[in-house]
């Protein structure tokens, strides 16, 4: 029933899918244009309606083996938010979170936004053990998880801190996920506790079906795999860079999108090429009956 | 809703957990106790597991080892106590059979959990020799590092059949393509809804979700615990009545002329 | 479903391996010898003196001060720069010394790129390199979960709490070393039941630890998947049959929509009902259920496979971007030689 | 007597954890538990390393074929533990410079950061993107329009792969405002938004309804294969 394809063809027909338009972008610098969805829509305007200088939770809720699909969504909100002027507060769930919310930070406020002082436009807190119990806590008791800076400094002596005391307290939430503990326990502990607080989460593609059936009820917006990064990226660029050229490293969910493409086209390729072996062995077997 | 933030009954959320939780645990304990006096439901096929015993004996047939992973998280998910409580009757399976079954695990708990359900598995089959604790072994707790295994063990013991019973994350495919291309008979379940698709399309019988968590009572074949899938039923229905009901309410409420006073759920407010 | 059996390669397998070995060494060679070569690891030495101050609650914290300052620490570490930064910092000074080629990250990186090229060989079949990969994960990941669970649970959440003077000086500069919490003695006490078995004595204490775990989990689940599973997703599926707009039209879609989330979750269910064949209505009601169940497993791979493929193309960059130095992207090299081939590939293309 | 004292732990733990969301003084409980549960699975490990190292030094003795690559894992876990344990290389942390532990063990440098960068993380990411490859061989194989289901599952994969790229907007981008809602994208939304949320809400509840099912069989120790064989 293979139809005597031997699985290696197919392996090789989606090496060369994915590895000639990495090459071919890394070339040219060319990219596909986007049209936002609804749910990346949706993430955009809940961060565009916020007033200067709201405090936004951002949750880095994966690590490296996640990271193609999500470093893009985590450097496009840490601009827009920097562009805003507004501060985030970074978190993590995962323990090796923190360093990629270090990652972000470098790459993007000390890098493009070098006037904005830790501690009070911007802070990473670090990770703290105990999943979804880290959500319960601080629904409740904000400091008592995250009681001091990832260099040390008490929480109590962060100006952006001033008068944050449970996770109700932030004008939005933003969740990056991987899986568990991610997106759905935010759902399910913090936006289910607190009903006025706006959650945004971007997400991989394999959890993005299941989190659908929370959007827009408990998720406010969302960015669901590299589609939804690569959406929300040029939406961000449009407003940061307007008509000006959109530096490289603000482009990367974009020039993925080439090697998705093809990908795709493979797949789809293979998917109609296995129908048709099939009902051509079954026209077969008719005609021998 | 978070725990414990505003405990106590008077809080009307909890108070609707409390019922939904009583009226569960009511309904799955009442068919429980009716089975045991004799009024035992009929459980319909689940072809998955009328299966196990034929890949068993496949397996046998040709002289190539089981392969058994109860999943990749630990003994604190309901999956792995599910895919452990599998595990048994598997083994039991295979005692009988006398087939060597290899159980590697990615968890130092559930190691320990393993061997002591397939150690009373070889015993009530009156096979205490069969039982071997090194077939049963910790590999690592890392999700690749484990697939990296048994990917290349698959590929060199070749076993006759797999089954995959527990929580799985992305390393589901890697073991159903390779398990699929060693031709082995295989049957998964887990209740980990993003990992569903792949069992479905690489593996040769899947349980999907609930029918998982059923499993281990149907193989198990004892009224009591047969009487508790009846109980689950029951609870569906009355969730379907109760979801009906609420929809009829809420297209009452939208023919009434003023807007409803607090939105629904499905509206951002 | 239908069984691929992939038949082991010929017997001449490993002279075949060693073929394509080879056939790959030699590529990396050429690539290595045009142009600026490729996979090269450079750092600089960023030192940092650090000085102490007692707060008004006698809390002493450290912060940065100028170089050797009278009583300052100063911590060095060495810290990644990019082929472009060093070449500029060549430029301006030669022979300078701030940025300098690593010996110990230039090595990482070459293994990392023969891991991954060995993963991936096992596409083709498995073979030597996989195996040696394969023993390496296992040992190394092994290895590496048990020192981060010494560290990240075992030394704050058990022995921080039963010595906290000693870890404080030890290993936790910042903890807040108060009352010793006897809560800690029970995990402790669960953990040595535990391990007990291994001595002839415990075989049945051995089994309480577990027992308890399974126990409490048990609740604890339950609870929670009853109140935001059950209650949560019943709740969100109470809609309305009929939709009105803002105007007070009637909302064709909208209405719809409802009436297919609604009629889809009660068919699905009763796929789930056991205590009853599946014949006549109930069979109907459950083959309904079964087709959302396959629309919803099509939509889920079709997600999954967006993630894979942006994965796939993460590691094709390592390869081509940090290891071969092909193309670069992010503008981290800056390279006469390979750009000017860059711009005539893509004046080629465009032509095109 | 062991059996019977294991599973009034296990009803005692069971039936204590569901009734304290509902008592004020049971607050932070769970917490504790988890807390508990992680501290154990941690000494456990002392279990599952003691499990490795016996399999891979009874192969390395018995000089099976393979051997070498059992004397590679024991050479590769030892390393990482040591290092790891040991924090070598790994430089005071910058709030407590004096003490010299302080430092986090996998920090920038450090040789248990060496060989989680360059060792760990490209094997792992790598296995994880093969399954892009897997992905097309359980596509080209399963997704056959033998029956409806099948069709179902095939043409719904169809129109997510092709909506969610810019083929998309090429095939389907000519469709008048009207009709916008068949636009491939739109289409992929809407399966999403309906279909999808329908199917995996019944999942959800049937896998709510198994877990509560499968906690009360546990607590009453109907199924207490865990528990083993003997008395």
């Amino acid at each position: 029933m293979s139809g005597g394809l031997d699985r290696r063809w197919i392996y090789l027909g989606m090496m060369l899918a994915v590895a000639l338009p990495i090459l071919w972008n890394g070339m040219t610098g060319k990219t596909f244009p986007e049209s936002p969805t609804p749910p990346s829509q949706a993430c955009f305007d809940a961060i565009e309606a916020l007033p200067e200088g709201s405090r936004v939770l951002v949750s880095f809720d994966y690590d490296p083996a996640s990271e193609g699909e999500l470093a893009p969504m985590a450097t496009s909100f840490m601009r827009h938010l920097m562009h805003k002027r507004l501060k985030p507060v970074i978190i993590a769930l995962w323990p090796l979170g923190p360093t990629k919310g270090e990652e972000t930070i470098s790459n993007v406020i000390k890098a493009d936004f070098p006037d904005r002082v830790s501690g009070r436009d911007f802070v990473n807190l670090g990770f703290q053990t105990g999943n979804e119990g880290v959500l319960k806590v601080i629904g409740t008791d904000f400091r008592k998880q995250f009681p001091v800076d990832r260099s040390g400094m008490p929480v109590d002596r962060l100006p952006i801190m001033e008068g944050i005391t449970k996770v109700g307290d932030f004008s939005l939430v933003i969740t990056i996920s991987a899986g568990y503990p991610g997106s759905k326990e935010w759902v399910q502990y913090v936006s289910s506790a607190n009903p006025g607080l706006v959650l945004l989460a971007g997400v991989t593609g394999v959890q993005a079906s299941q989190i659908y059936s929370y959007y827009p009820g408990q998720l406010r917006g969302m960015l669901a795999a590299i589609k939804g990064a690569a959406e929300y990226e040029a939406l961000v660029s449009a407003v940061v860079d307007g008509d000006g050229v959109t530096p490289p490293r603000y482009t990367e969910a974009r020039r993925r999108m080439a090697p998705q493409l093809f990908g795709h086209l493979v797949l789809i390729g293979l998917i109609v090429a296995g129908n048709a072996v099939y009902f051509s062995q079954r026209g077969r077997k008719a005609v021998a009956r | 809703m978070v725990l414990g933030a505003d405990a106590g009954f008077m809080n009307p959320e909890k108070m609707l957990l409390c019922v939904v939780l009583a009226a569960t645990c009511a309904c799955i304990l009442a068919s429980m106790v009716a089975a045991r006096a004799g009024r035992v439901p009929k459980i319909r096929r689940i072809t998955g597991l009328e299966a196990v015993e034929e890949a068993v004996g496949r397996a046998t047939e040709m002289g190539r080892p089981i392969l058994f992973v109860p999943g990749i998280q630990d003994m604190d998910n309901p999956m792995t106590v599910a895919g452990i409580t599998v595990l048994s009757r598997v083994a039991g399976t295979a005692a009988r059979y006398d087939a060597t079954l290899d159980v590697p695990v990615s968890r130092s708990l559930v190691m320990q959990a393993a061997r002591e359900s397939v150690q009373a598995a070889a015993l009530q089959t009156g096979q205490p020799d069969w039982y071997d604790p090194e077939r049963i072994r910790y590999i690592t707790d890392e999700q690749f590092g484990y697939a990296a295994y048994a990917a290349g063990a698959m590929a060199r013991d070749k076993p006759a059949a797999c089954f995959y019973m527990g929580c799985f994350f992305a390393e589901s495919l890697i073991l159903a393509e390779n398990g699929n291309a060693i031709g082995a008979i295989q049957i998964a379940g887990t209740a980990e809804t993003a990992q569903l698709p792949f069992f479905v399309a690489s593996c040769d019988y899947t349980l999907i979700g609930e029918e998982f968590f059923a499993a281990s009572a149907y193989l198990s074949g004892a009224p009591d615990q047969l009487g508790t899938l009846r109980g689950q039923d029951i609870v569906k229905a009355l969730i379907a009545l109760v979801l009906v009901f609420g929809v009829v309410m809420a297209t009452t409420d939208a023919f009434s002329p003023e807007p409803a006073s607090e939105p629904t759920a499905e509206v951002a407010p | 479903m239908s069984s691929t059996t992939m038949e082991p390669s010929a017997p001449a397998q490993g002279k075949w391996w060693i073929g394509l070995f080879l056939v790959i060494a030699v590529l990396v060679a050429i690539r290595a010898g045009i142009g600026e070569g490729m996979g090269r690891a450079y750092v600089q030495t960023e030192s940092t003196s650090y000085a102490a101050a007692t707060d008004d609650q006698g809390r002493v914290t450290w912060s940065a001060v100028a170089d050797g300052a009278a009583g300052s620490a100063t911590i060095e570490r060495d810290v990644f720069r990019t082929a472009g930064q060093y070449r500029a910092a060549e430029a301006a000074s030669p022979n300078q010394q701030a940025i300098r080629f690593s010996w110990d990250r230039t090595i990482g990186l070459w293994l990392a790129a023969f891991f991954t090229l060995a993963v991936f060989s096992f596409l083709v079949g498995d073979n030597p390199a996989y195996k040696f990969t394969e023993s390496i994960v296992i040992g190394v990941s092994a290895g590496y979960w048990m020192a981060v669970a010494f560290w990240e649970t075992l030394v704050p959440k058990l022995v921080a709490q039963l010595a906290p003077g000693l870890v404080k000086a030890w290993c936790m500069p910042n903890l807040d070393a108060g009352a010793i919490n006897l809560d800690a003695l029970i995990p402790l006490g669960l953990g040595i039941m535990l391990l007990s078995q291994l001595t002839p004595l415990g075989r049945h204490v051995g089994r309480w630890p577990l027992a308890f775990v399974i126990g409490t989990f048990a609740g604890l689940k339950m609870i929670s998947h009853v109140e935001s599973d059950i209650i949560e997703q019943v709740r969100a599926t109470m809609l309305p049959l009929v939709v009105f707009g803002d105007d007070g039209s009637f909302a064709a879609w909208a209405s719809i929509r409802n009436l297919l989330i609604v009629a889809g979750v009660l068919c699905t269910l009763v796929y789930f009902v056991f205590s009853i064949e599946h014949k006549g209505p109930v069979g109907r009601a459950a083959r309904v259920g079964v087709w959302f169940l396959m629309i919803t497993f099509g939509s889920a791979f079709g997600f999954t496979v967006m993630g894979r493929i942006a994965l796939l193309a993460a590691r094709f960059e390592f390869l081509f971007i940090d290891w071969l130095w092909l193309i670069d992207p992010k503008g981290q090299r800056t390279m006469a030689a390979v750009s000017a081939a860059a711009e005539l590939g893509s004046s080629l293309l465009n032509t095109i | 007597m062991s059996r019977s004292i294991a599973l009034l732990i296990c009803l005692m733990g069971g039936l204590t954890m569901l009734v304290s969301p509902f008592l004020p003084m049971a607050t932070g409980w769970a917490n504790d538990v988890t807390d508990w549960f992680n501290i154990l699975a941690a000494m456990a490990f002392v279990l599952g390393g003691g499990s490795l190292l016996k399999v891979q030094l009874m192969r390395l003795s018995a000089r099976g074929p393979g051997w070498g690559y059992s004397a590679l894992t024991l050479l590769a876990f030892i390393v990482t533990l040591w290092v790891g344990l040991g924090k070598v290389g790994v430089v005071a942390d910058p709030s407590a410079p004096t003490v010299a532990w302080s430092g986090k063990p996998d920090d920038e440098g450090s040789a248990f950061w060496w060989i989680y960068l360059y060792v760990m993380t490209p094997i792992t990411s790598t296995l994880f993107a093969v399954l892009a490859f897997y992905v097309a061989s359980a596509a080209f194989r399963a997704f056959r329009a033998k029956n409806v289901e099948a069709t179902l599952l095939l043409a719904t994969a169809f129109v997510i792969l092709l909506g969610r790229t810019f083929a998309g907007v090429v095939l389907t981008g000519w469709l008048p405002d009207w009709a916008s809602g068949l636009r491939l994208e739109n289409l992929a939304v809407t399966i999403m938004d309906v279909f999808n949320t329908a199917g995996n809400r019944a999942i959800i509840i049937g896998i709510a309804l198994g877990v509560a099912s499968t906690g009360i069989r546990l607590m009453l120790g109907l199924d207490r294969s865990y528990l083993g064989g003997d008395a």
